[in-house]
């Protein structure tokens, strides 16, 4: 298994992927649109020769098997809002309060904020079903954070994430249907969709403006802010682990929560190492490591067992092959799992 | 005959006993002998006044049967609305959000918390016995506000607005209330209306929210509420509308009921007024119900008469009539047909 | 004579003229011949289609000089303003700050962005050449949009808004927009009006605040400009406020001119105009002077001229006059008086 | 020196040093007023006593000398807002960009919110310019800490500080000037007075509510946004120090910044220890700790060189005096100085 960077000939098995993602909704970031995803790999394409501005740059990466086959997508996006606005809402907090009447009463307020603008975004993770097993998940995910380390200049201080938020099995976001709903006559996977191929901050224009008070809101919809999808809580659970934590920013379409960590907290970056290669036997006590081959354009990311040793990391024969390295190259490396599992702040 | 006239100090306790009967949400009629003594004390003292301009003053007026000297009905009136604390409203307004890009185009009806209202003058504190409903004497303790006002222009403002009680079920919940103001502070409608009856209105719409409402949030209930009149209130509703207010615009911010405005000088009954000469004369003819008022302040006094009467010529007025009123012959009084 | 008459395509060249030398801020007459030439074929369009209630149609007008063929002035009228995308303005509105505790109850005047003019029929594109400022003419190119609205109520709203071209500098520099539009986006005042009039302005009016501005907050030089006219607008503005538009409650979101309101039916120039029985005479008689029109569309001629008429009477007509106006006798015309 | 509750004995030279602070604006809460002064002493020796809710406790400190002069307070408020509103503006983002018009514009956006509700405030901080030496700051600015970290149930799960926002020296700030000035026609150290006697909520309800774009301030009041004055920068280092930041609450009136950070992770709290008192001599390399004797209503607190030893804190004789406790009581220590400097976030 290797994460690489997109190309133009992956195009069609990538709009293989993005159809069978669209059985659920959520994965906003890779509709079965093919001009648009035909778009993407082209960005993607500019970005890691390094000729895309900070606001333009899409890093579309794929997980290939060694037979070749591409088996999933992950993404980063250079800086969100700067092109299009970008929209959150942030729960904030109103208070009815009169000592003299002995009045008390908290009401949770949404405000439409493009706070998060400028920011480094992790998206599009996809992950065919019949490999959501052993290292690959990871992989996929924390590449990201890999490549992020090794090239600092071209990402922001901050990284946020959008988490699928709650919805039921027929796709139905109860946020979506107490708010969005009554701004648009269009379903939830509808706006998704729209989302997907770029049209968020035309929807936005449709959305509230002023504050809303959360009591306003239907029950379930109010119990949905801030909450992730249940399918998601691994994504967000390896976030967690990396640092991330939710700072009050949900999504105003379906008011899942944003995670967001200053790039420079984020566990990968901070403890990944440059090493030399060595190739060996990792031994029996190794662990198993992000191994980036610190290219940007012909990057190739692997997870595999490995033994730091005197400023080396030693790794088998085979996952040298993968990063098409020999014995002497530089690698950024770090293990896969956080040392401490952290926790997700409130 | 039943007659219209300023509330006294001595009519405190039948006062009391109108306001106890009044509906909720007549929060300008606690059913609490301090606040009406207040509110008694305070016409008093306007009606006393040199007034050149809409202030502080307000006026109350009781209907008084002068065959019992029992009271059956009271109304009132504020100069000018907000003149001691703000005077708020919501104002029924449309944004519009549209995407050229998506091609859509929707009109949002949402509540802004306003105070456009502020300085109009205010007819409050309406009410009669439930027998008098249709009769032409709750026209009269209404409308006699707008004679009074006709006559004393200099007292009040270019604007007049009136509050009509929203709806409540007879448990004395409001589905507008529960669905708004209840977020805001943790009582019922009727509680909240009893402590703003008691305190201040004010007080408790400073808690009220401040962004719009939009309404398409709210729930079925509430957004039928808005603009609903009550029951008991349809009979103040109806006369006003009669007299050209407008009903469209605002609502009360508590219980959703309509807020009627109208320039002054186009309301029916004070465009349509006027100055008549007396001539009293022993037994008057019947013909048109007018209401007449005397056009006094401390003495005002109004009631409703049939009447052959021809503009421009002098009004013939039955001498028990007369007396109600306080007038004589090369006297004057101000009239307008009751229909 | 001069005669108001519908632009005609053969008319572009012409145009571009007139607009080209017409003020920054008149954005609705672009320096533009592709936009200006869909202005025509949409007004021609408007005149030619049966129409029952105000929608996307709109009406382009040219003042020609009849001796000579050159066009002198133009003038139109939106059918609905906002009806393809939203009609933004800002509301002047007064907060009400009070805390009872600290006895301190002040107002605050604040700029609410609104589209409550949505849908009003919009009088647009006015511009007369220099020399004619104060003549009957700029008077029969402005008011004669009235007596075709007049004439063809069907076509057009309850209410009229026309927007006034607010101040700006020698250099195009607008002390409003560099206080407020220009924080929201990055060119100026000029640059924003060349770009709204090439694309819509509406497209730059989504990129403006959507919270309240806080008029305090704002440096003297732009609170001052609020409702303040260009002087190349104030014939318009005149002519409006002579026709009893009220000019208090909304401004222009890009350089805060004041935006001009009515009830249509309450114009001077509609509510006072009258049609009158035609008789055509050799030589007619002075005496005062009316603003006439033939009451058509794609035929609509309206002109200025002086009258000895007697309401109820038929109007002699001058053959002349008769004949740029396309009547006969035993037709008919509208007229209100010029002054 | 010492760190103990006030009690009311100490009102006339409570009073004293209020009028001593007054010179310069800005220690909101210790305001010259007699009555709220006496109010205040009374409200804290209920709540030392236990018998205040944690909406209403304000836990007030003196520092006193050997000698028992009292030369500085500090204090705690048990919970803010469930009185009445606590206001703060949060400094977000409204981003206007057109990628059609290539047009992009950031206007940071002041929020009214009630968001640092039912959160434990420390306030108060005041000491006499002469005894500003030694560790007699950091004794009365981190005995908050340590009493915290002892009655844990008293307290919320988050701590902030309000920090000084920037004035000249006639007490004139910039952010006053452009803002509240409009709104209220008083000088800003009558409208600091005003909420240093309780005051704050009815001066909130005069401020403008809706959110505000920082463009419509003077260029002089942007910059003050979250700056702290400079004669509070100590303060601001220390609390940094012990884990707390900066995360865009500011002041409604002067927009000095409110730090914050979550109770269980602030260093005083996170690092103190239990442990048994022992007398004798502390030695050459012993370190300057915080002791506290693990009582509220008798609670004392002093800072001195101590050594831990197996589950021991050994201190001086004088220390142990301070304290009122001999060998073989029970205290709770913390180093007075946090191992790393930790830095402010942005």
């Amino acid at each position: 298994m290797i994460v690489r960077p997109v190309r133009s000939a992956d195009l069609p098995v990538l709009i293989e992927l993005a159809h069978s993602t669209s059985s659920g909704t959520g994965l906003t970031s890779l509709p079965p649109n093919e001009a648009r995803l035909a778009q993407r790999v082209a960005w993607a394409e500019a970005a890691f020769r390094g000729e895309a501005e900070k606001g333009d740059a899409d890093y579309l990466f794929v997980l290939e098997d060694d037979e070749g086959r591409v088996v999933g997508t992950s993404a980063i996006t250079g800086a969100v809002g700067l092109r299009e606005p970008w929209y959150n809402y942030r729960v904030g907090l109103t208070v009815s309060a009169s000592r003299e009447l002995n009045l008390y009463r908290e009401n949770p307020t949404l405000f439409l904020v493009n706070d998060l603008t400028g920011n480094t975004e992790l998206c599009s993770l996809f992950l065919l079903p019949e490999y959501r097993s052993g290292l690959n998940g990871r992989l996929l995910s924390k590449a990201r954070l890999l490549f992020i380390a090794e090239f600092r200049e071209l990402f922001a201080a901050k990284l946020i994430s959008e988490l699928r938020g709650m919805s039921d099995e027929a796709a139905r976001s109860p946020f979506w249907e107490s708010l969005g709903r009554h701004f648009f006559k269009m379903e939830f996977r509808q706006a998704d969709y729209l989302t997907g191929i770029g049209s968020k901050a035309f929807i936005a224009q449709l959305m509230p403006r002023f504050p809303l008070y959360a009591c306003f809101l239907s029950e379930e919809a109010r119990k949905a802010i801030g909450r992730v999808h249940p399918q998601s809580e691994p994504a967000l659970a390896m976030l967690a682990a990396e640092g991330f934590s939710h700072q009050g920013y949900v999504d105003i379409f379906d008011a899942g929560p944003v995670v967001e960590c200053e790039t420079a907290k984020v566990r990968a970056v901070r403890e990944s190492r440059t090493l030399v290669l060595a190739v060996g036997t990792p031994g029996d006590e190794a662990e198993p490591f992000l191994i980036h081959n610190r290219e940007c354009r012909d990057c190739r990311i692997a997870a595999a067992p490995a033994r730091m040793a005197a400023g080396t990391l030693v790794v088998d024969q085979a996952t040298a092959r993968r990063l098409r390295l020999v014995p002497g190259d530089q690698v950024r490396a770090v293990p896969v799992a956080a040392e401490s599992a952290a926790e997700l702040c409130p | 005959m039943l007659v219209m006239r300023p509330a006294q100090m001595a009519d405190l306790a039948d006062v009391q006993r109108l306001a106890a009967e009044s509906p909720v949400g007549v929060t300008s009629l606690p059913d609490d002998s301090g606040r009406l003594g207040d509110k008694i004390a305070a016409s008093q003292a306007s009606l006393a006044a040199e007034v050149s301009f809409s202030g502080e003053e307000s006026y109350f007026f009781v209907l008084e049967d002068r065959s019992t000297g029992r009271l059956v009905g009271c109304s009132g009136i504020v100069a000018s609305a907000g003149y001691s604390e703000p005077f708020y409203s919501f104002r029924n307004e449309t944004f519009v959000h549209a995407s050229r890009e998506l091609k859509i185009h929707n009109k949002i009806h949402v509540l802004s918390m306003c105070h456009d209202l502020t300085g109009n003058s205010l007819l409050t504190s309406f009410h009669v016995e439930p027998e008098l409903v249709g009769s032409p004497w709750a026209e009269l303790i209404s409308r006699g506000r707008l004679l009074f006002m006709a006559s004393h222009p200099e007292r009040f403002a270019d604007g007049v607005v009136v509050e009509i009680v929203g709806l409540s079920d007879e448990s004395g919940d409001s589905p507008f209330w529960d669905a708004v103001g209840h977020h805001f502070f943790d009582m019922s409608y009727a509680a909240a209306e009893r402590l703003s009856s008691l305190r201040s209105r004010t007080y408790l719409a400073e808690m009220m929210p401040h962004y719009p409402i939009y309404v398409p949030l709210l729930p079925d209930a509430a957004q039928e509420a808005m603009g609903q009149v009550h029951p008991r209130a349809q009979l103040s509703f109806d006369i006003m509308t009669r007299e050209g207010f407008e009903t469209e615009h605002y609502i009360d911010i508590f219980d959703g009921g309509p807020i009627l405005h109208a320039r002054t000088g186009g309301i029916r009954s004070i465009a349509h007024s006027a100055l008549a000469p007396v001539e009293v004369v022993a037994a008057g003819q019947g013909g048109r119900a007018y209401l007449l008022s005397n056009g006094g302040l401390l003495d005002f006094r109004a009631t409703v008469v049939e009447l052959d009467w021809t503009p421009g010529q002098p009004l013939l007025l039955r001498s028990e009539v007369a007396e109600a009123l306080g007038v004589a012959s090369g006297g004057s009084v101000r009239l307008v047909a009751l229909d």
